[in-house]
């Protein structure tokens, strides 16, 4: 039988690939699939990068495995510091940190995610989560890069957020320039269809998994967007990069991120 | 901004959470998954303190049960919820959608802003992102002001002075001295920045024994404190153990609907005591949560 | 505001102060007696790079060597001095009096400030007091602001980012991971304020010996770091030695005139490297310091 | 032969009368009397203040000996905790130390005091060495003692400051009040000569040291001054603070803040 591995394994090659060498990059809390991706890129083409553990604010951990919460002593073994809250958050409001993962129930073609409410606010529909760090966070880092494994069922790339509650491009008040914040915004959304790029601050699709059409994308996006004109299928991961993932991750926690039909997609290598 | 320097700081969960005038704001320390107060917040339950303005940056079952309970009427907290692994917070979600609380959503960096404005004596601190976002809508007490250096508008925000903090270590003395491990969260900051900090500990030690661990937050801080084993379950308290997943899950499934969340309450809480509440649990489970150590393997396998 | 991950940091004090230039804003750590960079100190006058803006809370012998030797054009500290034992700065005095140098005379609080509005990103906070005293009028690069909440008034002070923070540790490893004992004074606001960090440390030792001391300078906020035993000599490092109090009583002798000064310099810094220093301290003296662990007495006796 | 004491040590005794009980109290650095005065006051009347070692930043220390620099670790000995420098600035800056020691090379009678400089900035006749954290404290700090061991001479207690490093209760800009300032400005002056009070926010004269006239005073004071209507004598120290006193300070910093002839100066018990 040949070797093959499951959506979960590329979709978090696909994070990975967005983080660059000797980078400061940082996720929040519940992102398993953003926390696999960090220390894949470590163990793989980003050796010196900065990384900077979630909800733990450890500095380079290498753990045994990663726990289903963002918070647990298991995610800073290995880490010879742990940053204050205040060290963290500094870091990233000030400029310092490069690169920082984001994900949204809703996300609009500039980029703006919502993960506070559906419906109006003070009485919504689904009250959501809350976004963390988010909303200070998103204005200040240099580069964020967006996922949400749910582009499927139609209801998270919209036109419009309900609420917004991390900044993409530009939003009610004006662009980023216009608002004076120093971060450059979402480069990327990662979704369990393709992946966007955002050329102009507008979301653009620029590649696609290979068992998935520019018709399904269509049909699952909510907003008008450019497609690149070299648009085609994603570059296959290295068997290497599907091994460190299952050594990283042995509980398989980046698959809670998939809806079960996702997760039966496999490829071959 | 209190300093307590008395002999005399309560220590029985009782008298301690006597301390909480309803209608209070409540700082919840801890994080997540990790070193909650719950043995104070089910105390504050058993004590049916309402009308809470709770505040924090990302928690969980700690706000969720207040919110089951009823006990919330402002909720200023940057998420509530299970993370990935068991997804949104059942009971405060009913809560906040129904109107049964105001869920006035914050930011960790903003709470953090705005503890430090306490914490520097400063009747305002800008932030740097906001402004744009909806969060703003949320919090008629922002304000905008002009940098005089450089023109660039700011969001500012007032400080955040808790009435009282609910904070959870794993050792400290009979003085206060309280020691945790990193991450420390919103802890310090909240000690400071709080007119009562409560505190439990899953034991208390000499003070050597915390002065050699490192004292995290300094005695005259600290105005009751209260000797609770397990005092952050089904939450960790690392070095001692770790969360307890299984339970957080059956919590979830109950806190789905308010007869089940009531059941919880009843079961857990209203009808038993801490020492109560350990034995509901069960002494091999609470053990087995402070096996991690043992190695690798059997840390993962508690989060199976 | 420098992340330094490379694995090629300068460990050699030429190479490192090399990356000073002249004219550059160099905060110095440490305070008063203790940990002052004085190796670095020395290093700087060898080599001569003039025309420094030197800040730092209260200081002594570091800016008064530096104002002896002519390098300092901006002084912006809040003290420099040898407390009451002995007395005022007489180089820097001299230098201050002529017109040599700028005393830009701040508060240790205010640096403070507007260290943290370099680490928070900020372009202007406020300060508490300034307004009303004469500090205010040396310093026409701080603003006025009318809090938007209260209407109180406040002096708002700029951002200050040092392009060069030179500290000395006890211990570090050689990525560059640092301890150091409290009080830490200015040094960890500077680490993070200063695009670059310049440190020597009396002995590189294992990352295992700094993680189990505590580090508190974490490696990526340093560009470059150097062993140099007795490196803060004539003040102290503990937990290594205890400071010199003969020694700095000699220099303060010394430099009441600017001949006296120039021979000391002579003598102890551009007349020999910092081995060299250390034979012209001798060991025995060097050894009398470390001494102070002996008993009580003895650390008492090695002040009289 | 009787029990004799000395100036410096009386002069102790006075600086610690003021501390109360309780409270949270802090020095600066370069304050030989006040620190000595701090520990007499915890060890006798005051042993639940809150004491804040000088430049160490130790909380409640019990050191074995006073050493000349305020920077010693010999000065956190028994103490189980220290503050960050922020964390002692601040708690000054917010209003949570009641009382702070200050000294002055020029005191006004409103309580302001210059230690920046002697003559016109910024090229004074004598460069003074500054004033630490004093402009901001000064200004926050619940309660001030001031003290000087200088003004006999005739030129610390003057009309006006050549420089106003810290905040008495009245400076060009106003008072206090109109500053918006919340601390209580200084409580009281003392001096080798004898103990002020600030009644009105200016500075009377309370008591004097047995040896010492109204006229001697007057003399030396450059600022005109009421004087109180009981003024009298010192009460004089016990038998049991001397003692403490010599145990604090085998070395004898504080006498470093004397001239010779003040300490020639002693007292039969």
């Amino acid at each position: 039988m040949s070797y093959r591995f499951g959506l979960d394994e590329w979709f978090v090659v696909e994070l990975a690939r967005t983080v660059h060498d000797s980078e400061v990059v940082f996720h929040g809390f519940g992102s398993p699939c953003a926390t696999v991706a960090m220390h894949l890129a470590k163990r793989t083409h980003a050796p010196s990068a900065l990384l900077i553990e979630g909800a733990m604010y450890a500095v380079n951990p290498y753990p045994a495995f990663i726990p289903p919460t963002s918070n647990d002593h298991s995610l800073k073994q290995g880490a010879v510091y742990s940053m204050r809250f205040e060290e963290a958050f500094d870091m990233s409001v000030r400029g310092e940190v490069d690169h920082m993962f984001l994900s949204g129930i809703q996300i609009d073609s500039f980029g703006n995610t919502n993960v506070t409410a559906i419906g109006p606010m003070p009485t919504p529909k689904v009250k959501l989560g809350g976004g963390g760090g988010g909303c200070n966070m998103s204005a200040t880092i240099r580069r964020l890069t967006l996922w949400t494994t749910n582009h499927r069922p139609g209801r998270c790339l919209v036109e419009k957020c309900d609420f917004v509650t991390d900044l993409g491009h530009s939003t009610r008040e004006g662009t980023r320039l216009d608002l004076g914040y120093t971060g450059g915004g979402p480069q990327a959304l990662i979704t369990e269809l393709g992946v966007f790029d955002f050329p102009e601050g507008r979301a653009r699709l620029r590649a696609l998994f290979p068992d998935v059409t520019r018709r399904e994308v269509a049909e699952a996006t909510g907003f008008d967007y450019q497609e690149a004109p070299d648009l085609g299928p994603l570059e296959r991961p290295a068997r290497s990069q599907i091994e460190h993932i299952r050594t990283i991750d042995p509980l398989s926690v980046r698959r809670s991120e998939f809806r079960p039909a996702e997760l039966e997609r496999t490829f071959p290598l | 901004m209190g300093i307590h320097l008395g002999s005399d700081k309560p220590s029985d969960l009782q008298t301690a959470v006597a301390m909480i005038p309803p209608g209070s704001m409540v700082a919840l320390g801890g994080g997540l998954s990790a070193r909650l107060p719950m043995a104070l917040v089910r105390e504050v339950i058993r004590a049916g303190i309402g009308d809470l303005h709770v505040v924090g940056s990302a928690h969980s079952i700690d706000v969720d049960m207040l919110a089951a309970a009823g006990l919330i009427s402002v909720c200023e907290e940057s998420y509530v919820g299970y993370e990935q692994d068991l997804g949104l917070a059942p009971a405060f979600r009913r809560a906040a959608q129904k109107g049964d609380l105001e869920a006035r959503e914050s930011c960790c960096d903003t709470i953090l802003t705005q503890l430090r404005a306490a914490e520097m004596g400063l009747s305002f601190l800008p932030v740097h992102g906001v402004k744009g976002t909806d969060i703003e809508s949320l919090h008629p007490e922002y304000g905008r002001i002009t940098c005089p250096f450089t023109d660039h508008e700011y969001v500012v925000v007032p400080p955040l002075s808790p009435d009282v903090a609910l904070i959870h270590a794993p050792i400290g003395d009979r003085q206060g001295n309280l020691h945790i491990e990193q991450p420390y969260v919103l802890d310090e900051r909240f000690a400071v920045a709080s007119a009562q900090v409560i505190a439990t500990v899953d034991r208390i030690v000499s003070t050597r024994e915390v002065v050699e661990a490192g004292i995290v937050i300094p005695f005259y801080r600290v105005s009751a404190l209260v000797e609770v084993p397990f005092g952050a379950h089904p939450t960790s308290c690392y070095p001692g153990y770790a969360y307890d997943r299984n339970h957080l899950s059956a919590w979830v499934t109950a806190a789905g609907t308010p007869e089940g969340a009531g059941d919880y309450l009843r079961n857990y809480v209203t009808g038993v005591d801490e020492a109560g509440y350990r034995r509901r649990i069960g002494p091999e489970r609470l053990e087995h949560l402070t096996g991690y150590q043992a190695s690798e393997e059997t840390w993962m396998e508690i989060f199976r």
